[in-house]
This record gives structure tokens, C-alpha cells and sequence, in this order.
């Protein structure tokens, strides 16, 4: 990888960590409504996986959506835009938080119904398999998500029919409060793609580099028509399940620990190591912190949408 | 014209839709090798291949989910749930899923889709197998749902139902496919979604109905002319769009209405078309319109419980003489 | 008697029975350690332990199920669901199976379970997770469907729902949790499932409504009540059964209704009781009787468009007024 | 095994095999409605589980559930007036072929939609568990029911809770008109168990004694507070999907190989071989033929139910 993808991988996580701390500043002070989800301490998933992936490939997530849809390219304007209900948003101030978009990007958007994305990702695959477009699908789900109805469904199709999807486990070790091992039977979730005859693998959450290599690595089988794979990617969320969230299900320890392998700050080591200067790092940051404000302004003095609005886009023929 | 069953005009209409378009697919439990368990999909895999008339695993929530995901990235799906009583499991990816992605992320994405299902009791197959519940999908904003009477309606309607940009519930009457009618040739025949259609011209009573209650009422209607009752039966033929003014016409006129479902009536058909034609038509009324509707019980097997449960020809009959 | 929330309401009724009755078990998704998404668990888990308080994965097809089965076997579940949206999710075993195990089996099989849930928009959750269904639902005999509007109603209600031998949906409204409002003590006190309560009384119009709706219309009714326009606010608790004869007898004398329902009207609450209104009291209606529902569009994110395609308490005085 | 205990077992197939001809002939004449799935050709699974129960143990299964009926010692007075649609049946006429039952019997009835026997299962043992009874649950599916969102989440609770519960799945080699093969993503059935981490074995569903034993296994497995078991019994059905099936999916050859394998034939050799004498087996067959005739005659000789019995049972209180 060259100097400059590096600080590119870089400047998206960033980009994600201070678009959220923005967002909860902004949803403290009631301008943004609904339930929101932060990716805080994810940021080296998305941004790994959604770098392996070619200009064809669809990307589709859950409501914890905000790094997917960065990362996918979504400018931190029509992101924020949408957050704050504006007409200028991804989706017109229609989708929230959880509803980020874009077709353009082929990101699928984030669906807040549990592992609702997981069927449509075997879907948009499908589609992609009979049109020959050499596309491939990236799907990102929960440990929780594992334990519903659609990733037994999905999975079992995808399989049979050799869908180019791959399947992306963010195991944060937690669904809303509840760990993994008091609702999964197996705690090691790429088990459960054994049952499917899935071929799988593990990868570091908190380091971009493995996360990006092993999803190149199941395209790369996908791509070549072997069907699905699955990759487990262990994680950790920072913050709580949504905004609001103060409960006291893990350990403040747990959370240090996980903190100490913060993925923005292995990745700047890595960058440091590889002989970028440390101000060629401090311009991204800067660079990402005027991305931002110009970004919460923008968002801010977009108007909302028309109540006329409503009324549009219910159906595509009236 | 040619004579044909309504299975018979449901495959011809798919067939002819997958001839002219390259992307319309179709997908379900025993589509294909089996050619459909009411043989709506025959002939289909032969003509289009494996890749086009895909069997599915018995698992209702990934063959919508699938079709979804599927309809948003380019194709057109065509999937059968094998029984409505089934689409329950998938319910979430109906109405939360197609009748969604279109508005929830501001327009940019479609689902030209139908899922093509069967509805309906009188089988003998028990409380589960019997229902007729397509008005609870058609509840959603987002969702078209379209309930076919005769063989010519089946081919029209599931053609533009193939055709349109939105997710369509396009719900057949298991009692109803061996029926036989005229179905037009052309390769453009279309119903338009969304209109209903007078199926019987009559001056003292507006009978409104769907589906097979459309020839149930039909049925009533004949037996009433004997007696000089001449009943207007006007076919919904779409629970969403709902069209309504050719009722309303028909009523200001007729100034007495009669509505026929073969589900229960809490919460169902009849009480949306009779609380309009009051909003609508509140001067022309002459008497209160009467619903004609399942009893209220999970369907028993026996067949005479069964009959006693269902709405008959005798019920219509004995409903339109209560509002004359 | 004390002051509670309708969070804590809950969660004292559902002690109350626990402690009362051994077989009683409550089940769901962060119902145990986190006490509930809203509260309305909370102190279960310690108080009863791990066997009778149990979280369960996100699954909320075999929430229902695992809580059918064992109701079956001799245990009376409290299952939630943590929002009536994912509910379809679980759909089948409510409509199919809670509905159905007493009657398609001739009576053998009891079911008496409660799955709670919570219903309604107005927080901002975009089109999948803001939706009042519980109608649906209420649609399927063999199915109890309870909706409360005040602490007092929830606390009594769920406890009559829990000590009945068959399957009710108790359907609660996320922005009411924590509305405060007098609870009774008593451990037995309970309120009979399928009794309408007249909320205000008022001699101009009748307004029906039920859960949060209550409320919107207890405020319109204040608000009315300023120019001299008396309104009756009946709450139906329940959508089944439901029992209208307080609204019939509220109705010949008031000659007026409205009907006010969170959801889209097509198909909705709305419909049915004007129908039955009109079948009942045909000789006394004055005016064509007023439906106040959500516009018929998938409930969008931004605040204001949401607020506009809800009802409000402005929607509910334009309605009545327009009855008069 | 004591020789009685053998003629019964062995007189509980033929009564399955008899019933069930019986029923074809009656479902020709319109004397039996709704859908109809025969079991011929399976009997050695559902008596050899039901054999290995214990009376405290629950049987739950699918539509196809004349077999699991007899063999948990429903009538078969009681099980043909309820094909026949008679008050005198096990359901007073309102069940049918696909929802046979008898509380008495701990048979929790025939289930027609696909897989939620499976759901039902889980709850059944939990009440089991929970109530201390010493209960299991045997819960009987088909090959196709394990695609189903249901056996997903009802194998994950079953083993996180550790519930007692044994799922026999009935691998007759096709769902409906399709084989395995083309819509399960791996063929070995019991494979799927593993991704929850359920024990599983398989038997040969033609040999009684070895479903009989399996189950018994099993059984103990869960009743020593193990959790759930997971038992593939391989077997076919000679019949058609249900009544009128006739279509051409499968091979005559197929069908005869199984058939060569008849599970009454195999077993009667087994009687034999244990020097049960022939005159004894013909005594069975012959009181067999006897329940039989008794059993058409009672149930034609049934009343139908009073049509105001539709308003019957909807509610235990009104
Ligand atoms: C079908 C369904 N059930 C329940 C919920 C409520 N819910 C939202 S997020 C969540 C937890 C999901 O956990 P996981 O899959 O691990 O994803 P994470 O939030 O950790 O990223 C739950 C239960 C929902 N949105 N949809
Ligand atoms: C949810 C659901 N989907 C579809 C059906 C229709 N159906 C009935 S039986 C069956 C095949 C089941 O196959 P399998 O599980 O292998 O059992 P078998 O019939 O072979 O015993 C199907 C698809 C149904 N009853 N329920
Ligand atoms: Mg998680
Ligand atoms: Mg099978």
C-alpha cells in the first residue's frame, strides 16, 4: 500500500471518530432525534473491509451505520445533513441515524430491523450474480444479528446458490447489554457458517491492515465464484449501544482494555513506522476537523423538508 | 381469445413478461422443477432455464428478502409464497422491507417486485392453512396489493403488476385457479393497478367485492334477478390502491350497498368500503350497508363447520334483501 | 393509593403475579439484567431470579414460540417483544399458533400467554420502527388484543391479562412510559379485558380512541370544552374484544362520533367502529361520522414531517367541530 | 427386549401401515378432506423414538402426524373420526389429518406450518425444565424444516438454556418435490447442529432397534440436564408429498431400493430371527385388520359436529 492510500485508510477513520463526536455533541443538544448508534472503536472494520472492496461491489449494513456509510464515501455534509432531518440529507431527511444511503456508492443503506440486511444482502448478490456484473456483496452485521430467523435464511441460500456476498460479523461482544456467550450458543461465530459449509475466517478489528487483508481474501474466493465466505471480525464499541445508554453491563476495565488497542492509534503507529511524518499525519487531522465544521454548517443551514414531502416518493408510479 | 384456467393465464403472463424483459426472475418453494403447487409456474424453468426459475428453500423470509434485495439491484422478481397464511413469516421483509426502501431512504432506491401469493379457506385444511388476511398487507403505505377475479384480470393485472416500479402482494384464490375464461392474446394486454371494475350492471343494489367473493356475489346477483333485484357487483379488484369511485357512482344511484369478504369482518374490507361510502355518499344513504363476512372463529376443518363459517352465496342474498 | 409511571405500573403488575403465581415467567429480549429497553421489567430479575426472569437472544420468532410451547405445558410466559414492529417477526406463532393451539386441537390446548409489546411513533425512529399495528393483530380470533392508555388501566389490565387462560397481546405505547397517574394498591385489583371506559363524559360527540390517542383526545376535549363543546372520550382498551356498547349508548345521545386512531386509516380501528356505529345506531346519526388517523405515508424521519403526518390533538378539534 | 414388547412395537407399524392405507382409500372416496401426508414407509422412526420415551415426555411434530399419533397410543377410532371430520375425534372434528393431538398423551400435535413444531419444542421442554417433571420433548421434523427461520432460533435457545429437548429430524430425502440436496446447503443434516454446539448422531431410520436406540441415547443425554440432542434418522416415504401427488421427481428405482428396505418387513425378520413364531405374527396382523374395520366403522358411524360448534373453543373465557 502506497503513502497515500495509508493516510487515506487514516483520514476515514478519523473522519468517522469526529463526525460522531459531533453527532453526539449534536444529539446532547437535541438536534438530532431518533435512536442513534456510534461506531466509536469500529472504525478499523469498516474502513478495512470497505477498502478491499472494486468500484462494483455493494456494501449494506444495520442502524449502526454512520463508518459504513463514511466510508463508502459519503460526504460528511450529506451524512450530517441527514442526521439533522434536512432535504439536503442522503435521504432527504427521511432516513435518520439509522437510514444513511446512497445508490450512487452502492451502499444499501443501514436497516434497523436485526439482520433484515443480511437477506437483502444474499438479494443484491443475487442480482449481481445473474446480471455478470463481477460484483460482490459486503455485508456487516452484528453477534446478536447471528441469532435471528434471516442469518440462518441468508446464509442457507447464499450457500446453495453460491452467492458473491460476504458475509461480515462486527462482534463487539455485546447486543444492546447482553454478551454474547448468554445468547449465542457458540461464542465463536464463525462457527455457525460451518453449517452452512461456508468457508470462514477471524480477523483483528482493531487493526485496519488484518481486516482489510482478510476481506480482500474472501473477495478474492467470492469473486472467483466459489460462493459466500464468512469473516468474523472482533471488535469493540466505546460508547453505549445507543445515546442514552448508561448501563452498567461491562466493566469499565473491559472497556480500557479494549481502548488501549484503540484502531485509530495502532494505524497512526503503523503510519509513524512506515516513515509518513508525524505532520503529514496532523495535516489529516486538521484537514478532517474543517471537513467537519464546514460540514455541521452546512447541515445547519440546509432547510428541512417542505411538509408537502410527505407525500413523495411513497410509491414510483402513482 | 383463447380459454384458459386463471393457473393457465398467471403462467402465460409471466412468461410473456420474462420473454420481453430479461430481468424479471422468478423464485420460490417448488417454482420450478415442480412448476408450482397449483401449477401457476409450469413450464417456466423449461422455457427459461435454471438461472432465470430458481426452486427455494422452504424458508419465507430470505425468498422476499432475497426478491428485495435482489429488485433493488436490478432485477425483477417474481416470488411465490406458496400460501399467505406462510407470508406471515415473511411479514417483516413485506412491510417493513418492500413497502419501504423506497421512501425510507428518500427515493433512491426501487423494488419492482411481486410477490405472488394464494389466500382464502374452503379446503378443509384447518384454522392455519385458511385465512385470507391480503387486507392486513394492504394496511401499508408503500405496498400495492392486487386480488385478481377471472382469468383475463389474472394475466392483465400480474403483467402491469411485473411491470411497475413498486413492490406488489399479487394474492390468487387457491379455490379459483381451475376457473376458465377468455384471456386476451396481446403481449400488451394490461389491467391497470388500481381500478375497479363493474362486473354486473344493476340499478338497486351496489355489491362490492374481491377476489372469489366476486363470483360468490355474481352467483347472488343471478339468483336475485329472478326476483327482479337487479344488483350492481363491482369488483376491487386492488385493496391498495383502493378505488372506490366506481362505487360511490353506482351508490349514488343505487343508494344501498352490500359488501361481500370471505375474511372476518373486525377490522376488514367491508368496514373500510361501507365507512367511506358514508364519508363519501352520507346523503345518498338509504339504508345501512350491510357486510357479508367470515364468523368470527379459526377456520374448522370439518366440512360442514367449514361451510357454516364461510360466507355462501345464501349470505349475499339474504344481505342485499336486508337493505332493499 | 400511589403514583406511578406506566413503566412502573407494569412492572408492579407483572411482581404482583410472579408473586402470586409460581408459574408465571417473563421472557425477552434486556427484559432480565437490563431490566427492560424501558423500564418495565426493572427489579424483576433480582427479585425472582434467573429461572423466572430469563433474556433471550434476538429472536423473536422463538420468543413467541418458546413462550406458546410453555404455556401449553403449564406456565403462564409474560414474553416481550420489544417493539410491535419486530413483531412481524414473530407474527406467524402469535396469529397462528397463540390464536390457534385452544381451537384448532378442540379445546385440549390452553395458551394462556401474554406478549407484551410497544406500539406507536412519534420519536423520530423513520418509517420501519414507528408503526401502530396492534389492529392486526386483533384481526384473529383467538387472540386478545389490550391496548392501556393510563397507569391504573395498564397495571389492572395486565394483570387480568396475565390471570387469563388465553393468549393476549398487551400493547403499550413507547412516548407513554412515563406518564404518571394514580395505581391502585391492591393485588387483586384488576380490570376485567373488553370493557370500554368512558374517559370524560360530554353530551355534543362521542370521541373513540384508545391508547395514546386517549390522550390526544382528552386534550382536544379540554381544549373544545373552552367554546362550550362537551366531548365523551370512551377508551376501548381493548381491540378484542371490542366492546362498543358504551359507545352506542354514548352515541344516541350525542348523534356525533369521531374516531381517532395513531395508524394510516385504511383498513385501521377508524373504519370499524363507524361501521359498527353505523350498523347500530343507523336512526341516530346526524353527520357522517369523522375518522382522525395518521396520512397515509411510511412515518419519516425529520421531526416536522413527522409531526405532520401524525395526528394531533388539532386534527382531533377539527374533526369534532366538523361533526357538529 | 421382551417378545411382547416386540410384537407391540411391531404391531404399532402395521397399525400405522393399515391406518394409513385405510385413509388413501377413504381420502379417494371424498370421504377425507384438506390435505393429506402419509408416513408409510417412516414407521420405524416414529415408533422407535416413541418406544425410547418415558410417559413424562412430551412428542410434538409436523402435518404429517398419523404416525407419531399411533404410536403415542392415540385410538384409531380417535385419530379416523377426526380424519373423517366426526365429534368423536381427537379434535371433535376441527384438527384434521394435519392436527391430530391428545393431551392426555403428551402428543402436542401435528403442526402444519413448516418448522414450528420446532418452536413449540423449546417451550415445551423449557416448561419441563422449569417445572423439575423429568420431562424431554421429543420433537419430530423434516429434512426441508431445517431451511426454516424457526429451527434456527429454536436450536440456538434450546442451547443456551440448555433445555431437554431431542430433535429428530425426519430425513425422507425431500421437502414437497425437491431433494435435499438442492436446497440445503449441506446434505449431512446433523452438520447444522454443530453451529449451536448440539451433540447429534444418526440412525438408520429402517431399523426400528436403531432409532429406538439412538433415541434412547439421547433421551438420557438430555434428562441428565445436558441440554438439547440432535438425532438425523435417515428414511424415506414410499407415498407421494401428500394425496394426488403424483409427480415424476423421483426414480421407480429409488422408491424400490427403499422399499427393499421396508421397515415392518426388516423388522418382522428381526421377530423371527428371535424366535417369535410366524402364527404369532399373523395374530397381530389379524387384530390389527380388526382395530381397523372397528375403527372406519366407529368413525363413519360418528356424528358430525353441530354447525354451532364453529363457536366452540375460540376462548376458554369470554
Ligand atoms: C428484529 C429486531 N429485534 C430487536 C431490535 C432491537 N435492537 C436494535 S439493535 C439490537 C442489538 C443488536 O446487537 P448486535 O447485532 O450485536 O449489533 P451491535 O448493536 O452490537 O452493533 C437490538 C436487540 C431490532 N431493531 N430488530
Ligand atoms: C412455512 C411453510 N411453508 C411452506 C409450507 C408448505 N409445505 C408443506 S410441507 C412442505 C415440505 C416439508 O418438507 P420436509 O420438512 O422435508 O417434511 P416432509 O414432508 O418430507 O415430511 C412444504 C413446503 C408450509 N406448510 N409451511
Ligand atoms: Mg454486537
Ligand atoms: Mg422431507
Amino acid at each position: 500500500m502506497d503513502k497515500a492510500e495509508m493516510l487515506e485508510l487514516y483520514r476515514q477513520m478519523v473522519l468517522i471518530r469526529l463526525f460522531e463526536e459531533k453527532c453526539e455533541e449534536l444529539y446532547q443538544k437535541g438536534k438530532i432525534g431518533g435512536f442513534m448508534h456510534l461506531y466509536i472503536g469500529q472504525e478499523a472494520t469498516g474502513v478495512g473491509a470497505v477498502a478491499a472492496r472494486q468500484p462494483q461491489d455493494s456494501l449494506i449494513t444495520g442502524y449502526r451505520d454512520h463508518g459504513i456509510a463514511l466510508a463508502a464515501g459519503m460526504s460528511a455534509r450529506t451524512a450530517m445533513a441527514e442526521m439533522l432531518g434536512r432535504v439536503t440529507g442522503c435521504a432527504k431527511g427521511k432516513g435518520g441515524s439509522m437510514h444513511l444511503a446512497d445508490i450512487n456508492l452502492k451502499f444499501w443503506g443501514g436497516h434497523a430491523i436485526v439482520g433484515a440486511q443480511i437477506a437483502l444482502a444474499a438479494g443484491l448478490a443475487w442480482a449481481d450474480q445473474f446480471r455478470q456484473t463481477a460484483g460482490c456483496t459486503l455485508c456487516f452485521f452484528g453477534d446478536g444479528a447471528t441469532n435471528i430467523s434471516y442469518f440462518h435464511e441468508a446464509l442457507n441460500l447464499a450457500a446453495v446458490w453460491k452467492l458473491p456476498v460476504v458475509f461480515i460479523c462486527e462482534n463487539n461482544k455485546y447486543g444492546m447489554w447482553t454478551p454474547v456467550e448468554k445468547v449465542s450458543a457458540v461464542t465463536e461465530i464463525r462457527r455457525k457458517a460451518s453449517a452452512y459449509a461456508i468457508p470462514s475466517d477471524s480477523a483483528d478489528g482493531m487493526d485496519l491492515l488484518d481486516v482489510r487483508a482478510k476481506t480482500a481474501a474472501a473477495l478474492a474466493h467470492c469473486r472467483a465464484g466459489n460462493g459466500p465466505y464468512f469473516l468474523e471480525v472482533h471488535t469493540y464499541r466505546y460508547r453505549g449501544h445507543s445515546m442514552g445508554d448508561q448501563r452498567p453491563y461491562r466493566t469499565q476495565e473491559e472497556i480500557r482494555k479494549w481502548q488501549a488497542e484503540d484502531p485509530i492509534g495502532k494505524f497512526e503507529k503503523v503510519l509513524l513506522d512506515s516513515g509518513i511524518a508525524p505532520a503529514e499525519i496532523d495535516r489529516v487531522d486538521d484537514e478532517v476537523k474543517a471537513i467537519m465544521a464546514d460540514a455541521v454548517q452546512f447541515a445547519e443551514a440546509s432547510p428541512v423538508p417542505d411538509d408537502s414531502e410527505i407525500w413523495t416518493d411513497i410509491y414510483v408510479e402513482n | 381469445m383463447a380459454v384458459l384456467t386463471i393457473a393457465k393465464s398467471i403462467a402465460q403472463a409471466i412468461a410473456e413478461e420474462m420473454e420481453r424483459d430479461p430481468s424479471v426472475v422468478v423464485l420460490g418453494e417448488e417454482v420450478a422443477a415442480a412448476g408450482g403447487t397449483y401449477g401457476a409456474t409450469s413450464g417456466l424453468l423449461d422455457r427459461f432455464g435454471e438461472a432465470r426459475v430458481k426452486d427455494t428453500p422452504i424458508s419465507e423470509g430470505i425468498i422476499v428478502g432475497a426478491a428485495v434485495g435482489a429488485a433493488m439491484n436490478g432485477l425483477r422478481p417474481v416470488a411465490e409464497i406458496m400460501g399467505i397464511n406462510f407470508a406471515f413469516l415473511a411479514m417483516d421483509m413485506i412491510v417493513n422491507h418492500a413497502a419501504k426502501v423506497h421512501s425510507m431512504f428518500g427515493g433512491q432506491f426501487r423494488c419492482p417486485l411481486v410477490v405472488r401469493t394464494t389466500s382464502g379457506g374452503g379446503r378443509q385444511l384447518g384454522a392455519t392453512h385458511s385465512q385470507t388476511v391480503e387486507h392486513l398487507f394492504a394496511h401499508f403505505p408503500g405496498l400495492k396489493v392486487v386480488c385478481p377475479s377471472t382469468p383475463a384480470d389474472a394475466k392483465g393485472l400480474l403483467k402491469a403488476a411485473i411491470r411497475t416500479d413498486d413492490p406488489v402482494m399479487f394474492v390468487e384464490q387457491a379455490t379459483m385457479y381451475s376457473l376458465r375464461g377468455e384471456v386476451p392474446d396481446d403481449k400488451d394486454f394490461l389491467i391497470p393497478i388500481g381500478k375497479s371494475d363493474v362486473k354486473r350492471r344493476g340499478r338497486h343494489v351496489t355489491v362490492v367485492a374481491y377476489s372469489n367473493m366476486v363470483e360468490i356475489s355474481l352467483k347472488a346477483a343471478t339468483e336475485l334477478a329472478k326476483d327482479g333485484i337487479e344488483c350492481e357487483v363491482i369488483d376491487l379488484r386492488s385493496l391498495r390502491p383502493l378505488d372506490l369511485d366506481p362505487v360511490f357512482e353506482s351508490f349514488k344511484q343505487t343508494n344501498r350497498a352490500v359488501v361481500v369478504e370471505e375474511s372476518w369482518p373486525t377490522y376488514g374490507v367491508g368496514a373500510e368500503v361501507a365507512t367511506r361510502l358514508y364519508e363519501e355518499c352520507f346523503d345518498y344513504v338509504d339504508a345501512p350497508i350491510q357486510r357479508v363476512a367470515q364468523k368470527e372463529v379459526p377456520l374448522p376443518y370439518a366440512a360442514n363447520l367449514e361451510r357454516a363459517a364461510l360466507p355462501q352465496v345464501a349470505d349475499v342474498v339474504r344481505a342485499v334483501k336486508a337493505v332493499l
